[in-house]
């Protein structure tokens, strides 16, 4: 009956809390900024607004401009399947199920990318080809910060190596696991288009990746897509906290599983006020940096 | 068996009927007749059925002929085929009453048959080449294109080169029948390596896959996709033989070095490529490199009694050549579709097509998914497998290749999703892109079975191992059924509830956008925009390809404009393979230098060419007295 | 006869030397004419009883190497218009020193082989001036330009390997021996066929001038 | 009747001399090769008795190279009616005569069973190919045929010296000899070693001047080159297969002369065939001139032939093998390159481009030859080829590689060539010629014994190469 509960709340916090995220962050730039910020609740009104409007639509566009955030928002949901929510393991825990998770994003990335070639705009075709690439550099990254945690480990589930077990690792190979955070970190960040490597907020479309690839998306297409990436958001965040907060058990581990979720949330919101976003020439290092700091983390254990 | 003999007779029997009516009829007959004689006792043999070899008296030197058909063999005798009807029926639509190409399609099916079938040496080695030279005449079909006549060249060397080298690993091997049953007995490390680089060769090992874009970009598509889907897979079959044949040799980190490098290389060659069909090759190179990571971890599971993990990695290499085999099959075909209908292999000439050729399109689209491993198609649950053997292994090196798998599987999504956007979506870049219309259902069909064959492979993937277990029992593991479905089992669900959440959330979505209307395209403030300021497929690989090691990108010359009042500015782009540009061309072209500097030895002076053969006299008496005082 | 069998290899030695050391053209052809000669009466000297068959093979030896061919050599001379000009691609006295060292090492290699006790003592020159003579013979092959030469040089080349068929006597038959001279005869025939045909096509007997087919 | 096969051919000739018609000289060419065949036929079934005091006989090796000599004259003389025919405007009489004679010459190699005789035969097989080359009578032709004269008679004569040296080493060792290859071979162990190892060289390199071994190769590519295709085709299948066998009469004495008495012969084989295969390999790469070529490619098949009895065993097998499969090799590609050369009026790879278009026929047997000749299964090479390396791969691991490395190369310049030659060019442009139902059979047939070859050995063929070997190796009789 437990499990049962448990459960339902994790879907719950999966399905509720991401936009908050993005409340949060936005609430702390501004503040940062010295303005007021808009209400923490704002994604969430600009979701329902967006979900009640009208589309319009490029007659250049074909079935995949709709495919696009439909995938986008399903594979983003099986992700936060994946990942463990809160305390006892993720909703659905299998061998290599992080493996899943990358692939189950990449397919997101296909069609998101798809949907932004087939408006024909130059300026989408732009922002998919800095996507998929980044995706390329970003993936190994990913790949081999959980690779060394799970090589430390010796599980290869993310419930498993997140779970009881990482205590160990830190208290014995500490400095991989501070490699692999902040090698999630800088993924995270690539991941959801946050500064350095992207600016959400940026009005010039020849510097942005993600947003700049769904400038034809309005309406209710629109809505889906800020869903998904806040579903996305949700994920990375929740995987780096998991990781840099080895606690177990009981509520003190909902606890500091949700503050380190707000933690994180002020955390980008911090770096992004402070930090400028990198010449797009540059994100390509910024994102070997971190495949270099994983595949280091791999190495430095002697196992 | 006797219905496998059957079939080879069909097919061979079928190409002279082709070529003396001059008709292709026959010969497409043929190749279904055959499918449908001998599909049964192939799968019949994976399904644990015994067929005794069929034993033919023969001239000399083999006195007689041993054909079989083992489990090893089926397996590779299925794709084979199934993907031969259907190309062939393509072909029949793609290159109307062409009869000599029918008639080498069929003897190119044979042949490879007979490869599959050949118990001993000379007969594979026969069927071997007859099926080299099968394919060269069908990839010079179009040889009026120096490119074409380059790519057929370039394919006879390399398939040359690598004949040299079995035949000598089968020398090394065996007896002077060359009985595969006597292999065993000699197995050494020399032949192992020779027989790895004769077939590496053929599967497109890199480095050795540079004959492969430029033979599957000339060949007409149905032979390119057959190409892709089996010849290639023969080169594998070639190393499995091996395998049974020199079990002390450490397989598993070979293959897994090949394999690696070759999924890496191959993906980084094949997003730039500016030809459809180009990329699908090198496409082929990667997932030729998978298959051998496979197939590296069963061997290097088997060394190490790993038995869960050799089964983990055998099932999930033998799975994704039937994998390979389906998708890649399709895409060729979908993208003869394509080049049929604009005209043109070159992606930036495309653009506009899915809307010109929806039905093809959506089989391309489908085939792009399944062949970056995406889920729920295809080839992920072949993938899936070998990445969790991998994790399993949990050694360093192991943890790399998955890193390294990872990464080419993100590279061929860019790859592909390239493929799609440029060619299908967007407006057209040509005229002849924007005449394009649907071609007929005799192109769009096999397509279409190829792309159920895909939606359905991941949810048949249980069945499929069970049919490898024998295949993996011959090559000296015990395939443990229970542990790879357990693996599999995610991988599955994944696949459903990617399918199911996908159809519901799209329309769904379809649901909350009918109101709506429609709107150019926004073009940022842009009042004029025309097709050609779309991104195109050189500008979508740019990001990437700049990060490339230099000996991995294409050789670009550029002369910008300079100055007040520029020169006229120039930009070259070397498309060439760059192991062809970097290593093989300058190799030969020194060679051929140091070859024709021997020259002057032949000047046409008579007094010469009588001077050498009295030195000839002399320097042999000198040398047999000087050495009959020696010996006395 | 036998007594006259070192003699005429001596001289058949000398003139090697001076088919090397001459310059006119008619003075080799008459050397090699003179060789010729020196064969069929080597023939007759080499057998102790004189039968019917030896004096038709030293008759015919002596017809074409000492008569026929020169003459025609003669006649192939006067149609291209040669007069003199031997025309060596090296000098003479590095030729005729070739020729020496040549025939000092073939010495050497007869030596070398085994030669039965049954062998006359007279005929131990035989192997050596064979060689001799065919190194000599070669050499007018390689080193002289004019065709004509060359065909005097093939000439010479064939004397020297008949001399050694001299020293075969037990084993070799008549009936080849004559085949071999006529086939010597129509193989020099044909050449001079040949060289008539190149005077009138190239306007020139040089054979180092025939290089166009060449690499 | 052995006598008949020899007689036969040369009275042809005569009277072809007095006949008037040019066609019907022309057509007397396959004529008397089809009744030579049915002779040859006749007496390689049913061995005849030995006449002459057995200076003619037909032993186990004249068996298989007779049978394999009346053949491939059979298939090439087929060609040369449309050939004089497409070249009605030169005079066709000595061509003729010729052409028959050599058919007499070249026949009595195989079956004179004396060293002399054998001599005579390939010295006169020479001077009866000297016009057949001078066809043309081109200033080029005229040059090649002074070439293959002077060098073929200087090669020619060291034979004779050679077959001396051997005379000399029965003589100087107080053996009583006839020359008579039988009596050679059984008095063989106490022939005098020395002689026999320096007659072997000097036989070698005559008999290897008519093989066209390197570095004695230099006239082949000129004659092949300048001569016309049939004759070429004759050259390079007929008589190198002559002057083999007379070489291999030699190696089968060096063989009987006791252990270890043959490994002297052997190396030099060896020695020789992978110097041939190295140069021709070299002179194949970046060749302009397909006929040339096509020498270059007979001196590497002669090279593969002496290597592979230099390696001796199944080496000798393959040899004798590769000779059968050399002869149809050289006369699918020269003939079916006479035919491109004829419609393209040209002998330049630059200037022959798309034969296949031009002449489909020809184009394609130059193509499936070329496979053929580079030993691809499943063409009779490979087999032969396969017997040679397997004898390289027991043998020496070294000279193994060194021959997959030249005949790596050599496909490579050869394939580069024949591509460039048949392929290409616009389709529908190019006219297509006529051809011939004459001009395409001969090499077809060819192609056809080869592919025959490549699938299945028959029993017999197996037995007499086997009686062969047997008959070099141990020198039984």
């Amino acid at each position: 009956m437990g499990i049962v509960i448990a459960a339902l709340l994790k879907v719950a916090i999966i399905l509720a809390a991401p936009p908050l995220l993005l409340g949060v962050i936005a609430r702390v730039k501004a503040r940062i900024a010295g303005r007021v910020g808009p209400p923490l609740l704002q994604p969430y009104f600009d979701i329902a607004k967006l979900l009640r409007k009208d589309s319009v639509i490029s007659p250049t566009t074909s079935w995949l401009f709709v495919a696009g955030p439909a995938i986008a928002l399903v594979a983003a949901l099986i992700a936060a399947a994946l990942v463990p929510v809160g305390d006892g393991g993720a909703l659905w825990a299998f061998d290599g199920d992080f493996i899943a998770l990358a692939y189950v994003l990449g397919l997101a990335r296909f069609f998101t990318v798809a949907a932004a070639l087939d408006t024909g705009s130059s300026f989408e075709g732009m922002g998919a080809a800095r996507e998929a690439t980044f995706a390329c550099l970003a993936e190994p990254a990913f790949v081999l910060g959980l690779l060394a945690v799970a090589h430390a480990t010796g599980s290869v589930s993310l419930s498993a190596f997140l779970g009881p077990s990482l205590a160990s690792v830190w208290t014995g190979a500490g400095a991989s696991s501070v490699l692999v955070a902040g090698g999630l970190l800088v993924v995270l960040l690539a991941e959801n288009s946050r500064i350095p490597v992207d600016d959400p907020t940026t009005h010039l479309e020849l510097t942005m990746v993600h947003e700049v690839m769904v400038l034809d998306h309005g309406g209710p297409l629109l809505g889906v897509v800020l869903y998904g990436a806040a579903i996305k958001l949700f994920v990375f965040a929740t995987l780096l906290v998991k990781l840099a907060v080895p606690i177990h058990g009981g509520a003190l581990a909902w606890l500091a599983y949700l503050g380190g979720l707000a933690v994180a949330a002020i955390a980008i919101g911090v770096i992004e006020s402070v930090t400028a976003r990198l010449r797009m020439s540059h994100v390509p290092a910024f994102l070997l940096a971190a495949t270099l700091l994983c595949g280091l983390a791999v190495v430095l254990q002697a196992r | 068996m006797i219905w496998c003999l059957a079939a080879l007779g069909v097919l061979f029997a079928s190409a002279i009927a082709a070529l003396i009516l001059r008709t292709h009829l026959y010969a497409t007959l043929g190749a279904l007749l055959a499918a449908l004689l001998a599909l049964p006792a192939a799968f019949a043999v994976l399904a644990g059925a015994h067929f005794a070899d069929v034993v033919v008296p023969w001239g000399q030197p083999l006195g007689e002929i041993r054909l079989g058909l083992d489990p090893l063999s089926a397996f590779f005798a299925i794709p084979l085929l199934a993907l031969g009807a259907t190309c062939a029926a393509y072909g029949a639509a793609y290159l109307r009453s062409r009869c000599v190409p029918a008639a080498l399609f069929n003897v190119l099916a044979g042949a490879m048959l007979l490869v599959l079938l050949a118990r001993d040496g000379i007969v594979f080695l026969v069927a071997w080449e007859l099926m080299t030279l099968a394919s060269y005449g069908l990839v010079t079909f179009d040889h009026a294109q120096p490119e074409v006549r380059r790519a057929g060249w370039v394919y006879l060397v390399a398939s040359h080169l690598g004949v040299a080298c079995i035949l000598s690993a089968f020398l090394l091997l065996g007896d002077s029948t060359l009985s595969f049953a006597d292999f065993a007995r000699h197995g050494t490390p020399v032949a192992a390596t020779l027989a790895v680089i004769g077939f590496g060769v053929k599967a497109g090992v890199v480095p050795l896959h540079v004959w492969l874009p430029e033979a599957h970009a000339a060949a007409p598509s149905h032979v390119s996709a057959l190409m892709s889907a089996v010849l290639i897979k023969l080169g594998i079959y070639g190393l499995l033989r091996t395998i049974s044949f020199v079990p002390a040799f450490p397989w598993g980190p070979v293959l897994l070095a090949l394999g690696s490098a070759g999924a890496l290389v191959g993906i980084a060659l094949a997003f730039y490529q500016r030809d459809i069909k180009r990329a699908l090759a090198y496409s082929t190179v990667e997932n030729a490199g998978i298959v051998l990571i496979g197939l590296g971890l069963g061997m290097w599971g088997a060394a190490h009694g790993r038995p869960a993990i050799a089964a983990l990695g055998l099932a999930g290499g033998l799975l994704h050549v039937w994998n390979h085999a389906v998708v890649k099959c399709l895409l060729f075909l979908a993208a003869g579709g394509l080049v049929h209908g604009a005209g043109t292999r070159d992606l930036e000439q495309m653009g506009g097509l899915g809307a010109r050729m929806p039905r093809l399109a959506r089989m391309l689209v489908l085939g792009g998914v399944a062949i970056a491993a995406l889920p729920p198609l295809g080839a992920f649950a072949s993938e899936w497998l070998i990445y969790v053997g991998l994790l399993h292994g949990n050694t360093q090196p192991l943890l790399f290749v998955v890193a390294a798998l990872a990464t080419a599987g993100a590279m061929a999504a860019l790859c592909f999703v390239r493929v799609i956007g440029i060619a299908l979506l967007g407006h057209p870049r040509s005229r002849a892109a924007a005449d394009a219309h649907e071609p007929g259902r005799g192109l769009v069909g096999p397509a279409v079975v190829l792309a159920a064959l895909a939606i359905a492979m991941p949810f048949a993937a249980p069945l499929a191992v069970r049919a490898i277990a024998p295949v993996a029992a011959q090559l000296g593991a015990d395939l443990d059924v229970a542990a790879v479905d357990e693996a599999l089992a995610p991988a599955l669900i994944l696949s459903g509830a990617v399918w199911l959440g996908g159809i519901l959330a799209f329309l769904a979505i379809r649901r909350v956008v009918r109101r709506r209307r429609a709107a150019e395209t926004w073009g940022c403030g842009y009042t004029a925009p025309s097709p050609r300021m779309q991104y195109t497929a050189a500008s979508f690989a740019e990001g990437l390809h700049r990060l490339l090691p230099r000996a991995l990108r294409a050789k670009v010359e550029a002369a910008p404009p300079a100055e007040l009042f520029p020169s006229p500015a120039r930009l070259a782009v070397d498309r060439r393979d760059p192991f062809t540009r970097a290593a093989y061309e300058p190799l030969l072209d020194r060679l051929a230098r140091r070859f024709s500097q021997l020259r002057w030895v032949q000047q046409g002076l008579l007094h010469i060419y009588i001077l050498y053969v009295v030195i000839a006299v002399v320097l042999g008496l000198v040398i047999v007295t000087l050495r009959d005082g020696w010996a006395s | 006869m036998s007594h006259l069998f070192d003699p005429l290899l001596v001289s058949v030695l000398l003139l090697n030397l001076f088919v090397l050391g001459a310059s006119r053209l008619r003075s080799v052809i008459g050397a090699s004419a003179l060789q010729g000669v020196a064969l069929g009466l080597l023939t007759v000297a080499a057998h102790d009883h004189i039968t019917f068959t030896v004096t038709l093979v030293a008759l015919i030896a002596i017809g074409l190497k000492g008569v026929l061919i020169p003459k025609l050599l003669y006649k192939a001379m006067r149609d291209v218009a040669i007069v003199r000009d031997v025309e060596p691609l090296i000098g003479l006295i590095p030729s005729l020193a070739i020729g020496a060292v040549g025939t000092g090492a073939s010495v050497i290699f007869a030596r070398t082989l085994p030669v039965a006790d049954s062998y006359h003592a007279s005929l131990a020159l035989v192997l050596p001036s064979s060689f001799a003579t065919v190194l000599t013979g070669c050499l007018v092959l390689v080193t002289r330009r004019k065709a004509i030469t060359q065909v005097v040089g093939y000439l010479i080349l064939e004397n020297g390997i008949f001399i050694m068929g001299l020293g075969l006597i037990e084993a070799t038959t008549f009936l080849v021996e004559i085949g071999v001279l006529l086939d010597l005869f129509v193989a020099i025939f044909v050449m001079g066929i040949i060289i008539n045909h190149v005077r009138r096509e190239f306007e020139t007997t040089d054979a180092a001038e025939l290089s166009s087919l060449k690499e | 009747m052995l006598f008949f096969l020899v007689a036969f051919p040369l009275v042809v000739a005569g009277a072809t001399m007095l006949v008037p018609s040019a066609r019907v000289r022309a057509w007397m060419v396959p004529a008397t090769a089809l009744i030579h065949a049915a002779a040859t036929a006749w007496v390689v079934i049913d061995v005849p008795a030995p006449m002459f005091e057995s200076w003619l006989q037909l032993g186990p090796l004249g068996r298989v190279i007779l049978g394999l000599l009346s053949a491939h004259y059979l298939v090439c003389s087929l060609y040369v009616p449309t050939y004089l025919a497409a070249r009605a405007e030169r005079p066709n009489r000595v061509f003729c005569a010729c052409m028959i004679a050599l058919l007499g010459t070249m026949s009595l190699v195989p079956i004179s069973h004396h060293l002399g005789l054998m001599w005579v035969g390939i010295e006169t097989s020479t001077l009866a190919t000297a016009p057949l080359i001078y066809f043309n009578k081109t200033p080029r032709s005229l040059e090649a045929v002074w070439k293959y004269l002077l060098i073929g008679s200087v090669g020619v004569a060291f034979a004779l010296f050679g077959s001396f040296f051997l005379a000399s080493a029965a003589v100087h060792n107080g053996v009583d000899t006839s020359l008579l290859f039988e009596d050679l071979v059984r008095d063989a162990p106490r022939l005098s070693k020395p002689w026999l190892h320096s007659a072997f060289v000097v036989l070698l390199v005559g008999y290897g001047t008519k093989i066209g071994l390197a570095p004695m190769h230099t006239w082949k590519p000129d004659v092949y080159g300048e001569a016309p295709s049939v004759v070429g085709a004759l050259l390079s299948g007929g008589m190198t297969t002559c002057a083999f066998c007379a070489l291999l009469r030699f190696l089968q004495i060096s063989n009987a002369a006791g252990e270890g008495e043959g490994d002297v012969a052997r190396d030099l084989l060896l020695v020789f065939g992978l110097l041939s295969m190295a140069v021709a390999a070299a002179f194949m790469i970046l060749q302009r001139d397909y006929k040339r070529m096509l020498a270059y490619s007979s001196v590497e098949h002669m090279g593969i032939i002496a290597i592979g009895l230099g390696l001796g065993g199944v080496g000798t097998y393959g040899a004798l093998l590769h000779l059968i499969n050399n002869s149809f090799g050289k006369a699918v590609m020269f003939l079916a390159a006479g035919n491109i050369h004829r419609a393209c009026g040209s002998r330049l790879v630059t200037d022959t481009i798309g034969a296949i278009r031009r002449v489909p026929a020809s184009g394609a047997l130059f193509l499936l030859g070329l496979f053929a000749v580079t030993g691809s299964p499943p063409f009779g090479m490979f087999l032969s080829e396969l017997a040679i390396l397997r004898a390289a791969f027991d043998g020496s691991y070294v000279v193994a590689a060194l021959v997959l490395v030249l005949l790596a190369t050599a496909f490579v310049g050869m394939s580069s060539v024949v591509i460039k030659v048949v392929h290409g060019g616009p389709a529908g442009e190019v006219a297509r010629e006529r051809e011939p139902f004459l001009s395409i059979a001969p090499p077809l047939a060819a192609l056809a014994v080869l592919l025959a070859l490549g699938i299945y050995l028959p029993d017999w063929l197996h037995g007499s190469l086997e009686l062969a070997t047997g008959f070099l190796e141990k020198g039984a009789l």
